[in-house]
């Protein structure tokens, strides 16, 4: 029933708030949509934790074997809770931007909630395709109304990318739809299909171009700098928030558990780009001047270390408890840096938009000596960029710690090579992010920094919010890792090869 | 007769036709190239009617006057069709002064 | 709730609780306030500390559980705090240390506003905090959690004048640098979980057997490099006077007396490890002799009076890691511990010295101090008798352990070592008569500002001075006192003594008296080159070379830095775009010339429709008629 | 002797040549000739096959009516040789070639159909006649009869609209 309503609320809500004419009326009408969403994850976490009350099936598209299939498993349940504080931050955050014809933008924002609602509680593939271009085709919409002034060319690429990748998960769906004994969309169906190798080989192709370009991963990411650079930073939180982990989270669900061989034999290619990617990405962002640009390469950057941990689980243990207690391990790093990264990439979003909203530039050279004139945008901007360099008893380290411990099991002769590639990522990370800080936050003011910055009550709460979670899970992120652990102790098991070799 | 010469004839007028059609740029003579390929399939449908009249005539004695109704129905179109596009390449030719179909090239745009 | 052990909990949680008043409540709170909370919190934690110390039972560790900071099945890492003779003993180091500075910096940093004044003490207390994490931690996790954390605060009370670009510059550089090591720790923390499933220190004696001679090699050096970034070793020493660009008193706590110790510390927890992997110790030892002759080398000819400590320091911490190399990882805890006093007094008197030149920094436009600063001039010079090595200073008795152990280790350490430590006396001296001595050669306005520090200042200055003094003689070795060596003997249950390889007493005398009669001549050396210093001094080519520190900085920057800079700006504005962007608008663009020419098949001409029609009947039918057979 | 298959062949001949003479022809006028020419060799078919009715009407509808259409219009405008436009020779020759394949493909493909062997009944059979044909045209087909008399009535009208002069002066 809680998965039926997140999916309704918004897209109810979404419908209303198209309705009215009045800018602070679809404010608040969005306001509340998110706020009942939260509230209602958050009593599917607390009060109603049963699988009963997560789970909702009825009759849709009988004659394609499809079935609106709704099963909120623990990471759809913590991906629900990081999609619903999503919308509620950036609602919040946008609370004092005028924005022209906002009941539309409003009701699109919250179209986009119902799609990734859809994507991370479907366990039927077609409901989980149909939710996947829900999201889409709003923020295709948000971007290309609400954008920057190249909006036009740079959401048509992002339209595109995303979309050629969708086509090709698309047709590999109904090609494993037509390999179940009886057509049947559903994830327990294509779970136990055995597909031959042969046939995973360039299956897996299929369904990781689709992810990869969402994630993204490098080479397929050049979308995704001039995406958040264009969009309004509303909705650049939500595509960078909760969006692309929407590529993750179908990785996990619908490649991993399904096409075990193929993985196992593209995951030290995958590794390697991912690596490649922080790499890559980290070097971009030192040399970045556009504030918006050097968070989008570094949330790349960290999305590869993400990607990485991930397809280093894949492979066999032969039953080995230890094998599957150290995928178990990386598992959980993944899941909780899912959570994490969702929650500081948020915050992230929040300061740049205001920064820009302030000063007009989002350029590093145009900005300095905040700290002086903006403590406390300062002191949240600080514990924030913290975050994202992972710095111990901020949420992040956890997740980063657990995902190279995966990364130091995977199943490659490599392994070492990608770890300590990987582990420069951290070093490189630290001097961007670092190096931004120091560019807009110290030094001598200018003209346009020189009258500080004052943060509005709404703007508080949200960066209070985001940063309360940050040291909170920072400290004790055994709260998350104790809420996973039936489902990942359960899911290592689940993609686990060795019961394909035997045969 | 054997109904195979009576199809090879019908499709030798017919490809005439049509090579009428893709040879020539002055609308009336295309026009007329469509009559003729009309007329091809008019005698191939009276040449099928025949043979099905003979080979079922045991069963039925009218076997065969569909395939002739059509013909004559097929007449009708063909004058109607004629009237139209007559009027349409006068019309034209009012406009471009030239009946060229090299002219009417509008769909390129 | 008061009582040992789980009195052990308020160290940490003082400090914490000063930070987050200090810093929320800076634009409220009056400076007294802040200065009273500040050192106040440590006072406190400091009592604690001496409660563990004295309730410390002997024999095992006392582990305290706060909770699990991450469990997964069988990967148990708990947020738990372990009291033992090392972990109580730094305690009382930094916490005291700590208390001290903190009653300097309340003189010290006065001229600042309230609110930068409470930033101030926050970090410092978040820095204190961080520290006794790092100590008390009783996994390698929760030792990485402060190790991270000192390495921020670090940053931030690098940076704390943010103002100057040179000075957020150095404080970037000093995270970095330490990131660079935090890397190794890391990775040698996922060793150990790798191989023996724990990180707790408890389980390392148990985890030993398990883990194949090459596994110790490797996570030993790792942890290793962990250490010469926090530590400043060779070759990411760099840092580190660089990082004088922090307050400096911030400079004397963290850059001299603890956190550049916690390599020290880290290894000295791991020593089990480290004296079941010779090849690392054998590293360790040459890079400690190294990076202490390097340091020493460039402290001859610096003229920032800061610097020279920074350099010293650097040297110091070389001493220190030689010992571990040499085995003797009670020797370097014990350097760690007169280090911090006599290297803390001499930055704070440095402060003292610079808070009455009105901020001048450079020791050639001093001298003559001695006069107006006479607690200062007394202090210093304790300081610097006790770093030189002149019995019955503690300096000396550090020293010499650590000689004596790099005698055994090998002659040629030892006389290197025994260099070093001349050069160490002549540099030390060097500043001391240029900075005392002579007459003054600052400018008029300065001489008139000139005054001794505030009782605030000098009080830790004498106590520390004392502890310079006397500091020594918890370790004063079984040759001149029975029953002796109580500091080695204190430790033993976390370090265990290795017995077999005593020397006989007249060696040692004569080590002895070789290194101290040495270090006075040089001392007397640098007295009658310095006494009266006047103007520049020659500058050879070599002399050059030091002044310049050997080039280091600018190696690093061509060799490293700059190409790393100039690859990230290639890819930014032409890989990116032109290759990989290229490639993805290539596909677009390919796409969209193949419909242009596509395009002229569309002629309008229904003519040429009619033709591609007919074309295709044919194609159609053949495939119909002739393929599908 | 039977001159049926005399009679065929004259006939058939003559159709080919007829039609050919008048897609070659460059003066439209000839064309329109050949074409009605073309349709007597069809309707001569039509006897041999003994569909009177359809002779006849092809004759009068399409040789008649329809040509004397074509014939008008191409007074009408003045078209002779000379204004005739021509294709490019090589567009000329892509479509006889094509025309051509199209022939080949098809002769191929029906040659060896099963109706090989069927005979088409020539010069007997009462179905062509027009009592026959008129009974099934007035009962069965009575209502789509009536449907092409509207057809016919639209196509009037069509035609009458579109050839009509524009009263209206351009000013788009």
């Amino acid at each position: 029933m809680i998965a039926l309503l997140l999916f309704l609320v918004p897209l109810i809500g979404g419908l209303l708030t198209f309705l009215p004419n009045k800018s602070g009326m679809a404010r608040s009408l969005a306001l509340g949509s998110a706020l009942l969403s939260l509230a209602g994850v958050i009593a599917g976490l607390t009060l109603f934790k049963q699988p009963l009350y997560w789970e909702f099936d009825a009759e849709w598209l009988q004659t394609l074997g499809s079935r609106f299939s709704l099963k909120g498993d623990a990471m759809g349940m913590l991906m629900s809770l990081l999609t619903s504080i999503g919308v509620l931050l950036a609602v919040l955050g946008s609370w004092n931007n005028d924005v022209q014809g906002s009941n539309r933008f409003y009701g699109l924002l919250l179209w986009m909630q119902a799609g990734m609602m859809v994507v991370f509680l479907a366990s039927d593939a077609l409901l989980f395709y149909f939710g996947w271009e829900l999201a889409l085709i709003p923020a295709y919409f948000l971007c290309s109304i609400w954008g920057g002034e190249k909006r036009i060319a740079v959401t048509f690429k992002f339209f595109i990318y995303t979309f050629v990748g969708s086509v090709l998960m698309l047709i590999g769906l109904i090609y494993l739809q037509s390999l179940t004994p009886n057509h049947s969309f559903q994830m327990q169906a294509f779970r136990n299909l055995e597909i031959p190798e042969s046939k995973q080989v360039w299956l897996f192709w299929l369904f990781f171009l689709a992810f990869a370009i969402k994630v993204p991963v490098f080479p397929f990411h050049t979308w995704q700098p001039d995406t958040y650079e264009q969009s309004p930073t509303t909705v650049t939180m939500l595509l960078s928030g909760v969006m692309v982990k929407m590529g993750l989270v179908a990785m996990i669900r619908w490649m991993l558990p399904i096409l075990g061989i193929g993985v196992f034999i593209w995951s030290d290619v995958v590794i390697c780009l991912s690596v490649i990617g922080i790499l890559y990405a980290s070097l971009i962002a030192i040399r970045q001047d556009d504030l918006k640009r050097l968070i989008a390469y570094s949330s790349i950057a960290h999305m590869g270390l993400t990607v990485a941990a991930l397809f280093s689980l894949s492979g066999f243990s032969n039953n080995s408890n230890v094998v599957l207690q150290y995928h178990q391990v990386g598992f959980q790093g993944i899941l909780l840096q899912l959570f994490s990264h969702g929650i500081n990439i948020l915050g992230m979003w929040l300061l740049a938009d205001r920064i820009e909203r302030r000063f007009g530039t989002r350029k590093l050279s145009e900005l300095g000596g905040l700290a002086r004139t903006a403590p406390t945008f300062t002191i949240f901007f600080l514990l924030i960029a913290f975050a994202n360099i992972a710095l111990p008893l901020t949420n992040a380290f956890p997740g980063e710690f657990l995902q190279f411990n995966a990364l130091f099991h995977a199943q490659s002769p490599y392994r070492f090579v990608f770890l300590v590639l990987a582990g420069l990522g951290v070093i490189l990370s630290a001097i961007y992010t670092l190096n931004m800080v120091r560019r807009i936050f110290f030094g001598e003011t200018n003209q346009a920094t020189e009258n500080g910055l004052r943060l509005s009550t709404a703007e508080c709460l949200a960066l209070s919010l985001v940063v309360g979670l940050i040291l909170v899970f920072g400290v004790y992120p055994q709260a998350v890792l104790d809420f996973t652990n039936d489902f990942s102790r359960e899911y290592v098991k689940a993609i686990d090869i060795t019961r394909f070799l035997a045969k | 007769m054997p109904i195979n010469y009576y199809l090879f004839l019908s499709l030798a007028l017919f490809t005439i036709g049509m090579v009428g059609v893709l040879t020539r740029r002055n609308a009336i003579i295309i026009f007329m190239c469509i009559e003729l390929m009309l007329n091809a399939v008019n005698l191939l449908l009276v040449a099928f009617s025949k043979m099905h009249h003979l080979k079922n005539l045991a069963l039925n004695a009218s076997v065969g006057t569909d395939g002739q109704l059509f013909v004559f129905f097929i007449m009708v179109v063909a004058a109607a069709e004629v009237s139209v596009g007559l009027a349409i390449i006068v019309m034209m030719y009012r406009n471009i002064h030239s009946v060229d179909i090299q002219f009417l090239n509008r769909l390129k745009h | 709730m008061f009582s040992f052990p789980n009195i052990a909990y308020f160290i940490p949680l003082l400090p914490l609780l000063g930070f987050l008043v200090n810093g929320l409540g800076r634009k409220h709170l009056s400076k007294g306030a802040i200065a009273w909370i500040g050192s106040g919190v440590l006072a406190l934690a400091f009592a604690a500390s001496l409660v563990v110390f004295l309730n410390l039972p002997s024999g095992g560790p006392t582990l305290l559980n706060a909770f699990d900071f991450i469990r997964i099945g069988e990967l148990r890492i708990p947020f738990a705090f372990q009291l033992d003779a090392l972990s109580s003993l730094f305690l009382l180091i930094i916490t005291g240390i700590g208390f001290l500075i903190h009653v300097y910096s309340s003189a010290y940093m006065h001229e600042e506003s309230a609110e930068h004044y409470g930033r101030y003490f926050a970090y410092l207390n978040l820095f204190i905090f961080s520290m006794l994490l790092l100590v008390m931690g009783a996994n390698y996790v929760i030792m990485f959690i402060g190790w991270e954390g000192v390495g921020l605060c670090s940053y931030l009370l690098i940076g704390y004048w943010f103002r100057k670009p040179a000075y957020t510059q150095a404080a970037n550089k000093a995270f970095v640098m330490n990131r660079v090591g935090d890397l190794a720790f890391l990775i040698a923390i996922f060793w150990l979980i790798a191989r023996t499933g724990s990180v707790n220190f408890v389980d390392l004696p148990a985890a030993l057997s398990s883990l194949s001679s090459s596994d110790i090699t490797w996570i030993t050096m790792l942890l290793f490099v962990g250490a010469t970034g926090k530590s400043a070793q060779i070759p990411l020493y760099t840092w580190l006077p660089d990082a004088m660009a922090g307050p400096t008193p911030v400079s004397a706590l963290i850059h001299a007396a603890t956190m550049v110790t916690a390599g020290i510390y880290m290894i000295a927890r791991s020593n089990l490890l480290y004296t079941a992997a010779p090849l690392t110790l054998n590293v360790i030892a040459v890079i400690g002799i190294a990076t202490a002759l390097l340091a020493a080398s460039i402290a001859i000819r610096q003229n920032d009076i800061k610097k020279v400590l920074a350099y010293s320091t650097v040297s110091q911490l070389g001493f220190m890691f030689l010992a571990i190399g040499a085995g003797a990882y009670g020797a370097a805890v014990f350097h760690v511990m007169t280090h911090a006093f006599f290297k803390a007094l001499l930055f704070l008197g440095s402060g003292s010295v610079i808070h009455a030149m009105s901020g001048e920094q450079d020791i050639r436009r001093m001298g003559g101090l001695k006069k107006v600063l006479p607690i200062t001039y007394f202090t210093f010079l304790i300081g610097c008798i006790a770093i030189a090595g002149i019995p019955p200073f503690s300096g000396f008795f550090s020293k010499d352990a650590i000689l004596l152990s790099a005698f055994l280790k090998s002659p040629i350490l030892y006389g290197v070592a025994l260099f070093t430590a001349l050069l160490t006396a002549f540099y030390m001296f060097r500043m001391f008569f240029l900075t005392f001595g002579g007459t003054f050669r600052g400018t008029d306005e300065q001489k008139h500002h000139l005054h001794e520090s505030p009782l605030a200042m000098t009080l830790p200055l004498m106590v520390l001075a004392v502890l310079s003094v006397i500091g020594g003689w918890v370790g004063i070795p079984e040759l001149f006192l029975h029953g002796g060596e109580r500091l080695i003997e204190f430790l033993s249950p976390v370090i265990p003594v290795v017995e077999g390889h005593a020397i006989s007493h007249s060696t040692e005398y004569l080590l002895m008296g070789l290194s101290t009669g040495l270090v006075l001549s040089v001392i007397f050396f640098a007295w009658t080159r310095y006494r009266q210093y006047r103007s520049e001094e020659s500058s050879a080519p070599f002399a050059r070379l030091l002044e310049n520190k050997w080039y280091v900085d600018e190696l690093y920057q061509t060799a490293i830095v700059q190409p790393l800079h100039r690859f990230g700006g290639w890819l930014r504005s032409f890989f990116e775009p032109k290759i990989v962007d290229g490639l993805i608008q290539g596909v677009g663009r390919s796409i969209r010339y193949i419909s242009q020419q596509i395009r002229l098949l569309q002629s309008g001409q229904t003519g040429n429709y009619a033709l591609w029609m007919v074309i295709s009947i044919v194609v159609i039918l053949s495939i119909q008629f002739f393929v599908r057979k | 002797m039977n001159v049926t298959p005399y009679i065929f062949w004259f006939l058939s001949v003559w159709a080919l040549f007829s039609a050919l003479m008048m897609v070659t022809s460059r003066n439209p006028v000839y064309s329109v000739l050949w074409l009605i020419s073309t349709f007597f060799a069809i309707s001569g078919h039509y006897i041999l096959l003994n569909a009177q009715f359809l002779a006849v009407v092809n004759i009068i509808v399409y040789a008649g009516a329809i040509m004397v259409l074509f014939l008008f219009v191409i007074m009408l405008m003045n078209l002779n040789k000379e204004t005739e436009p021509q294709k490019n020779r090589w567009l000329k020759l892509v479509g006889a070639l094509a025309g051509g394949c199209l022939l080949l493909v098809l002769v191929a493909a029906l040659k060896d159909a099963e109706l090989k062997s069927q005979q088409a009944m020539v010069g007997a059979g009462s179905i062509g006649l027009i009592k026959v044909l008129g009974k099934e045209l007035f009962t069965r087909y009575v209502v789509p009869f009536e449907i092409s008399s509207l057809l016919f009535l639209s196509a009037m009208v069509g035609a009458a609209v579109i050839g009509k002069k524009e009263i209206t002066h351009q000013n788009s």
